[in-house]
């Protein structure tokens, strides 16, 4: 079978399934925040083959944006964490709750 | 010897890459979020570098040439090193192996699944895209279609890149008044 | 200048001064009570010029649009014609005296610019029920007056017997007020306007418009007066009002405000038939009855003159009541004049007298306090009814009104309380001012400054020459087309032309005096309620009127309070509420669990949710 | 797609590495040498295997200069013993090198060394987003260097790791903006197109001069050379990010800085100085005969080796920048300096439109 638009989605999807899980998991800010970045690039992935199977160049354009704004988001959030962890002294996200149940 | 030589006047060789590069994409980004032999985020770190290359591998497949470069560029050589910047910078420690969230791994693999279901069903009812794609990622018609038809939401990427730089000075001072 | 910008500035100083002063010069006691100085003072020198240039008889009214909601059109509209025009005389005249007497009256009072913000207020309000035009505008002004008068009454709130008295007034006015709305309701219902000259060409054009209802609705408009003018049964608050600083008296109870009452009946005077007035004028005389016989018996200073006002309110109304809203407006104009100098005299004693009310710790005035001694003398006098003062001319028409309308028997009461007012004024008279000094501060008593000593001169002036100057002929031509202007000299021998009333009430006077001096000349103690018995004892206690209303109407008051607490406190907040209350809390509580601070817990319930969406977008 | 290509394409891959370590390995010998000149001192020039004057007619010559000094450098480098600190982590220790190298070597991939050989174009791989490519696998060099710098888990190494990329991130910007007026003049992102379109305007440093002096001041900091060798400021760091590296772990991150000075003189050949054409001798267009083809892989050698020799000698003719003025000309004097390169080229292309 030839390796078509579905093969691509379902790379997609497993990739933003993995990074899914990731920030439902794992506990350390930083990973969580990479696991964010692994979903936004399964998107990218998504909006790439779309832009390819159906000729237009649009998706294409729409990655360009994804990407420039993941790099000023990944700017702000490790600056945040950064601040957050002189705070805190942890990067784990418990530790960082201070509501009580 | 004759195998492969119809593969390669088949096309099929693009098939067998796209299937290299899948399989390394999505067994990077496994060991990016579980890693069983270190839970060093540097590590993490590293092999999302390692998915984000192949993933521009599958962008060549594409023939998104440009985003490609980009994706290398930006992901890869800034983005990523932001991360290792920081990770070095607070000195973060091995994650600690505390008690496994049954709760998260729970409704994470119910949202996995779920997911995995819809994308099932919705691939069911959709109509195929075009067979033999044309579409070349060149750069000068990209490029072109961002300086014309995009040109606002262009702007105003850039006006949030400018948001995001201003703002992280200010969380990057020590003192916060 | 047009003559249509007149008006509209004379009642909009006094709101721009207090405005002024409440936002800006709080801080400067000076600057600011010049400021309400200067607002009232520019408001009389308006009024001179406007007369000066147009004629008392001027008429003449400008409105503008201000709300039309169905068939109801109000419009913003001030009146003037020489009802209103010699009111604007009264209240920015005496009203501008008094401003100035406050001056140094309140001059050590922390709080002197806020009074004056208050005063400002207060003849804003004032202006704005002289000036209006129609009867809602009235309305809105008769409850800026009852606001503005709270608040100076109670301008000592530190004193719980002044917050008491303003409360007192307010909520008693408040009763008045609620029959004055059902009134005007009741009008605009039957006429379908609120405007006075339309309701008058209404009733002119077909006298019966009011149907079988007209008593009802009158009485009802009378509720107002009957509140604001004090009458029987709504006159416990006056007496209790003079908690307030002396000025405020002389300006609310004695000058302006409980005159709106009467005013507002010669206004609308269109509106009553037979009946009404018949009931008007009996409560008049017995309110003036009863006010003049309680006033026997009081020995606080200002509480004596607050009875004789209310009596001579109750003299007005019955004026009204007798079909003589000249002689009522002229009795209100002079009494404005003889009161005002009265309560400003005894503002004066008091000051005098280091704040002591008490008219047996005083006596011997006369030497210390000489100036206070002659204007005093001349408002007790005018007060009285001897000629030629003042009061003598209003009260003789009064008088003779009763006798034209043939009514002998509130002829006979007025003239009884006519021989009472000059008994008990001049029993205040001799016990403050003549006899020996009663305590160390009438000993070291000492005259009043020239700020409020010329205010008393220039109002003794007019409570001397104010029966002849013209009053009656402003007031004549407004409510009689044939009447005709007198001259200066026919105005002063006009009592003559009506010789009954003139003489009796001239001996009634001289009688009251002259037992007054027999009983009170050097007297240390009342002799009275020896002579008087339980009459004195029921005199002096105000014939129990605020302990009956104590028993009956605030008892039983105070029960519908309970059981509607009752009702809020167990079923409207306990059982209703509550259980909103508790449902909220108890859903909150649940709904808190969600929120547990933990990113990751939000990023699953997102996902579900992301999830959901999908399916029903997708996945169906 | 057939075999020819596959085969052909290996065997370029096969000659590209096996020139580019040579190019290297004398380089650095090159470098000894120059040195020894610029300091007025001999330099290695005894260097020679016991036989090599027996060789007739060539003995003489391969005994002197030091001929075969840098095969002894690598014999060195690879029987010293190869010592592990302690505290070290492992992983990352081992792997740094490997991660410097591979990009250094990655880059010429794109770089056409030559027009053709009877059909075969003498690049590897004729990327029609060819710059972009050396860009991005330019960018990848840092993380050699980081994760040296973070894997000896000692101070100086971090500083220099830190440095070192902080100093990258940073001149890859000006240097990306820098050539960004090439390509609008251009109007193409393929190297042989540069190449083809110099051939008939001329070069391109002619035209846009600016470009070629920024390209080449950051091309110095991202290959850590001095007067830019922060990272490895031997009197405040040590080594830099090598100072626990050892045998021939070391030898590989000599390797890759070499490599990528080869590679930085390829680019700058490539986009400002013609790569293989030259304006005399019919060299201009691409070769019909083998002997053109060869003619013209000399040429862009020749132009490369210059810019070799430049990189050494401004290593040793001037001193070292402080780290706040490297940051200081990258950020406020290039990056403005470039951005207004590009809105001049524009305009001036814009007018003659």
């Amino acid at each position: 079978m030839h390796v078509g638009l579905q093969h691509y989605l379902a790379v997609s999807m497993i990739l933003f399934c993995l990074g899914l899980l990731g920030v439902i998991l794992r506990r350390n800010l930083i990973v969580i925040y990479m696991s964010l970045e692994l979903m936004l690039n399964a998107a990218n992935l998504a909006l790439v083959s779309f832009s390819r199977f159906n000729d237009k160049l649009d998706g294409q354009v729409l990655v360009f944006f994804i990407i420039t704004v993941a790099a000023a988001e990944v700017a702000v959030g490790l600056a945040l964490i950064v601040a957050l962890f002189r705070k805190r002294q942890s990067a784990h996200v418990e530790d960082l709750t201070s509501m009580k149940l | 010897m004759e195998a492969i030589n119809n593969l390669i006047s088949s096309g099929g060789v693009e098939d067998v890459l796209f299937y290299v590069f899948a399989a390394l994409t999505l067994l990077c980004a496994v060991l990016v979020i579980a890693n069983p032999f270190s839970r060093n985020p540097v590590t993490s770190a590293m092999f999302l570098v390692l998915t984000i290359i192949s993933m521009s591998g599958l962008f060549l497949l594409l023939h998104a040439f440009f985003l490609a470069a980009v994706q290398i560029l930006v992901y890869a050589g800034a983005v990523m090193v932001l991360f290792l910047f920081v990770i070095m910078l607070l000195d973060l420690k091995e994650e600690a192996r505390r008690k496994i969230k049954f709760f998260g791994l729970a409704a994470g693999l119910v949202s996995v699944g779920s997911i995995v279901a819809i994308f099932f069903k919705a691939l069911a009812s959709a109509k195929p895209g075009v067979a033999s794609p044309k579409l070349e990622g060149e750069t000068y018609a990209l490029g072109k279609l961002l300086f014309t038809q995009y040109t606002l939401p262009f702007e105003i990427v850039s006006v949030l890149l400018l948001v995001a730089m201003i703002g992280v000075i200010l969380l990057s001072k020590k003192k916060l008044e | 200048m047009k003559n249509e910008l007149f008006p509209w500035l004379i009642l909009f100083l006094p709101l721009l001064s207090a405005t002024v002063i409440a936002l800006f010069t709080l801080r400067s006691k000076t600057v600011s009570s010049l400021i309400s100085i200067g607002a009232v003072a520019a408001g009389f020198v308006l009024t001179c010029l406007f007369v000066n240039s147009n004629g008392i008889h001027y008429s003449g009214e400008s409105s503008v649009n201000w709300l039309t909601i169905g068939g109801l059109n109000v419009d913003f509209g001030l009146k003037l014609d020489a009802l209103s025009m010699m009111m604007l005389f009264v209240v920015t005249g005496v009203g501008g005296l008094i401003h100035i007497y406050s001056y140094s009256y309140m001059d050590e009072d922390a709080g002197k610019a806020r009074f004056f913000a208050f005063l400002s207020l207060f003849t804003f309000s004032m202006l704005g029920i002289v000036l209006s035009n129609n009867f809602l505008m009235t309305f809105i002004f008769w409850e800026l007056v009852g606001v503005s008068s709270y608040l100076l009454i109670g301008f000592w709130f530190e004193k719980p017997s002044a917050g008491d008295a303003a409360k007192k007034a307010f909520i008693t006015n408040r009763l008045g007020d609620f029959g004055f709305l059902a009134g005007i309701l009741m009008v605009w219902g039957l006429l379908g306007s609120l405007n006075f000259s339309a309701l008058q060409n209404a009733m002119v054009a077909n006298p019966a418009a009011l149907g079988a209802s007209a008593t009802i609705a009158g009485l009802l408009v009378f509720c107002g007066a009957a509140g604001k003018s004090a009458q029987f049964p709504l006159h416990v608050w006056l007496p209790d009002a003079m908690e307030g600083p002396t000025p405020v008296s002389a300006l609310i109870h004695a000058a302006t405000m409980v005159a709106a009452g009467v005013y507002m009946l010669c206004r609308t005077l269109f509106l009553y038939n037979a009946d009404a007035l018949h009931v008007i004028a009996y409560i008049g005389g017995f309110t003036a009855l009863l006010a003049a016989l309680m006033a026997v018996q009081q020995n606080d200073i200002k509480r004596i003159i607050a009875y004789s006002t209310l009596s001579q309110l109750g003299y007005m109304v019955m004026a009204v009541g007798l079909s003589g809203p000249t002689p009522a407006m002229f009795h209100l104009t002079t009494h404005a004049f003889f009161k005002a100098l009265l309560f400003l005299s005894a503002g004066s004693v008091i000051i005098g007298m280091h704040h002591e009310q008490d008219i047996w710790h005083m006596g011997g005035l006369k030497k210390k306090m000489p100036v206070t001694f002659w204007t005093f003398t001349i408002g007790a006098l005018a007060l009285s009814g001897i000629p030629p003062f003042a009061g003598f001319y209003s009260k003789d028409s009064i008088l003779a009104q009763c006798l034209e309308q043939k009514n002998y028997l509130l002829f006979g009461v007025a003239v009884f309380v006519a021989g009472l007012t000059a008994f008990y004024t001049f029993r205040l008279f001799f016990v403050v001012f003549f006899g020996k000094e009663k305590s160390d501060h009438a000993k070291h008593a000492h005259e009043s400054p020239l700020v409020m000593t010329a205010p008393l001169v220039i109002l003794a002036v007019f409570a001397a020459t104010g029966g002849f100057i013209g009053i009656t002929n402003n007031y004549g031509s407004q409510f009689a087309a044939d009447h005709e202007t007198l001259s200066l000299a026919q105005q002063f021998l006009e009592p003559l032309k009506t010789p009954v009333p003139m003489f009796i009430g001239i001996g009634v006077a001289v009688a009251g005096i002259v037992l007054a001096f027999l009983l009170y000349k050097n007297a240390d103690t009342d002799p009275l309620p020896a002579k008087l018995g339980v009459l004195a004892t029921w005199m002096r206690d105000k014939f129990y009127f605020d302990e009956f209303y104590e028993k009956t109407f605030i008892r039983a008051h105070d029960f519908l309070a309970a059981v509607a607490d009752w009702i809020d406190r167990w079923i409207l907040e306990g059982a209703i509420i509550g259980a909103i209350r508790g449902g909220t809390d108890l859903s909150g509580r649940a709904l808190r669990l969600a929120q547990t601070g933990n990113l990751q817990t939000y990023t699953i319930l997102f996902v579900l949710g992301v999830v959901l969406l999908l399916y029903f977008v997708l996945g169906k | 797609m057939d075999w020819n290509f596959i085969i052909f394409s290996l065997v370029k891959l096969a000659i590209i590495v096996g020139v580019v370590q040579g190019l290297v390995a004398y380089s650095v010998l090159a470098e000894r040498k120059i040195s020894a000149w610029i300091q007025d001192r001999v330099g290695p020039n005894r260097c020679a295997p016991p036989f090599a004057k027996y060789i007739p007619v060539l003995g003489p010559l391969l005994t002197r200069w030091g001929m075969f000094q840098p095969l002894a450098d690598g014999l060195k480098f690879m029987f010293k013993e190869d010592f592990t600190p302690a505290g070290v982590k492992k992983i990352y220790f081992f792997l740094a090198p490997a991660v410097a190298v591979i990009p250094a070597m990655l880059t010429v991939a794109v770089i056409p060394f030559g027009s053709v050989m009877g059909n075969q174009k003498m690049v590897l791989a004729d990327l029609n987003v060819g710059i972009l490519y050396t860009f991005g696998i330019v960018s990848m060099g840092v993380y050699g260097i980081v994760l040296a710098g973070y894997a000896a888990n000692s101070k100086y190494p971090m500083f220099g790791g830190i440095r070192s990329s902080a100093q990258m991130i940073s001149y890859e910007i000006s240097m990306g903006m820098s050539v960004i007026p090439v390509l609008l003049i251009v109007g193409n992102l393929n190297l042989s197109h540069i190449i083809g379109w110099q051939a008939t305007n001329g070069w391109m440093v002619l035209y846009s001069p600016i470009s070629f002096i920024i390209f080449m001041v950051a091309s110095f900091a991202e290959t850590n050379r001095t007067p830019f060798d922060l990272p490895e400021a031997e009197t405040e760091l040590v080594g830099g990010y090598h100072t626990e590296y050892g045998s021939m772990k070391f030898a590989l991150f000599f390797l890759a800085e070499y490599s990528n000075m080869v590679s930085s003189s390829a680019m700058m050949v490539t986009l400002f100085f013609g790569g293989w054409t030259l304006p005399f001798w019919g060299l201009d267009h691409p070769a019909n005969s083998i002997g053109m083809g060869i003619a013209h892989i000399l040429v862009f050698m020749a132009k490369m080796l210059f810019f070799m020799v430049v990189f050494i000698w401004v290593r040793w003719m001037f001193p070292r920048f402080r780290y706040d003025q490297l940051m200081d000309l990258g950020w406020r004097r290039f990056l403005p300096l470039a951005l207004v390169n590009i809105l001049i080229t524009a305009l001036w292309l814009w007018m003659r439109s």
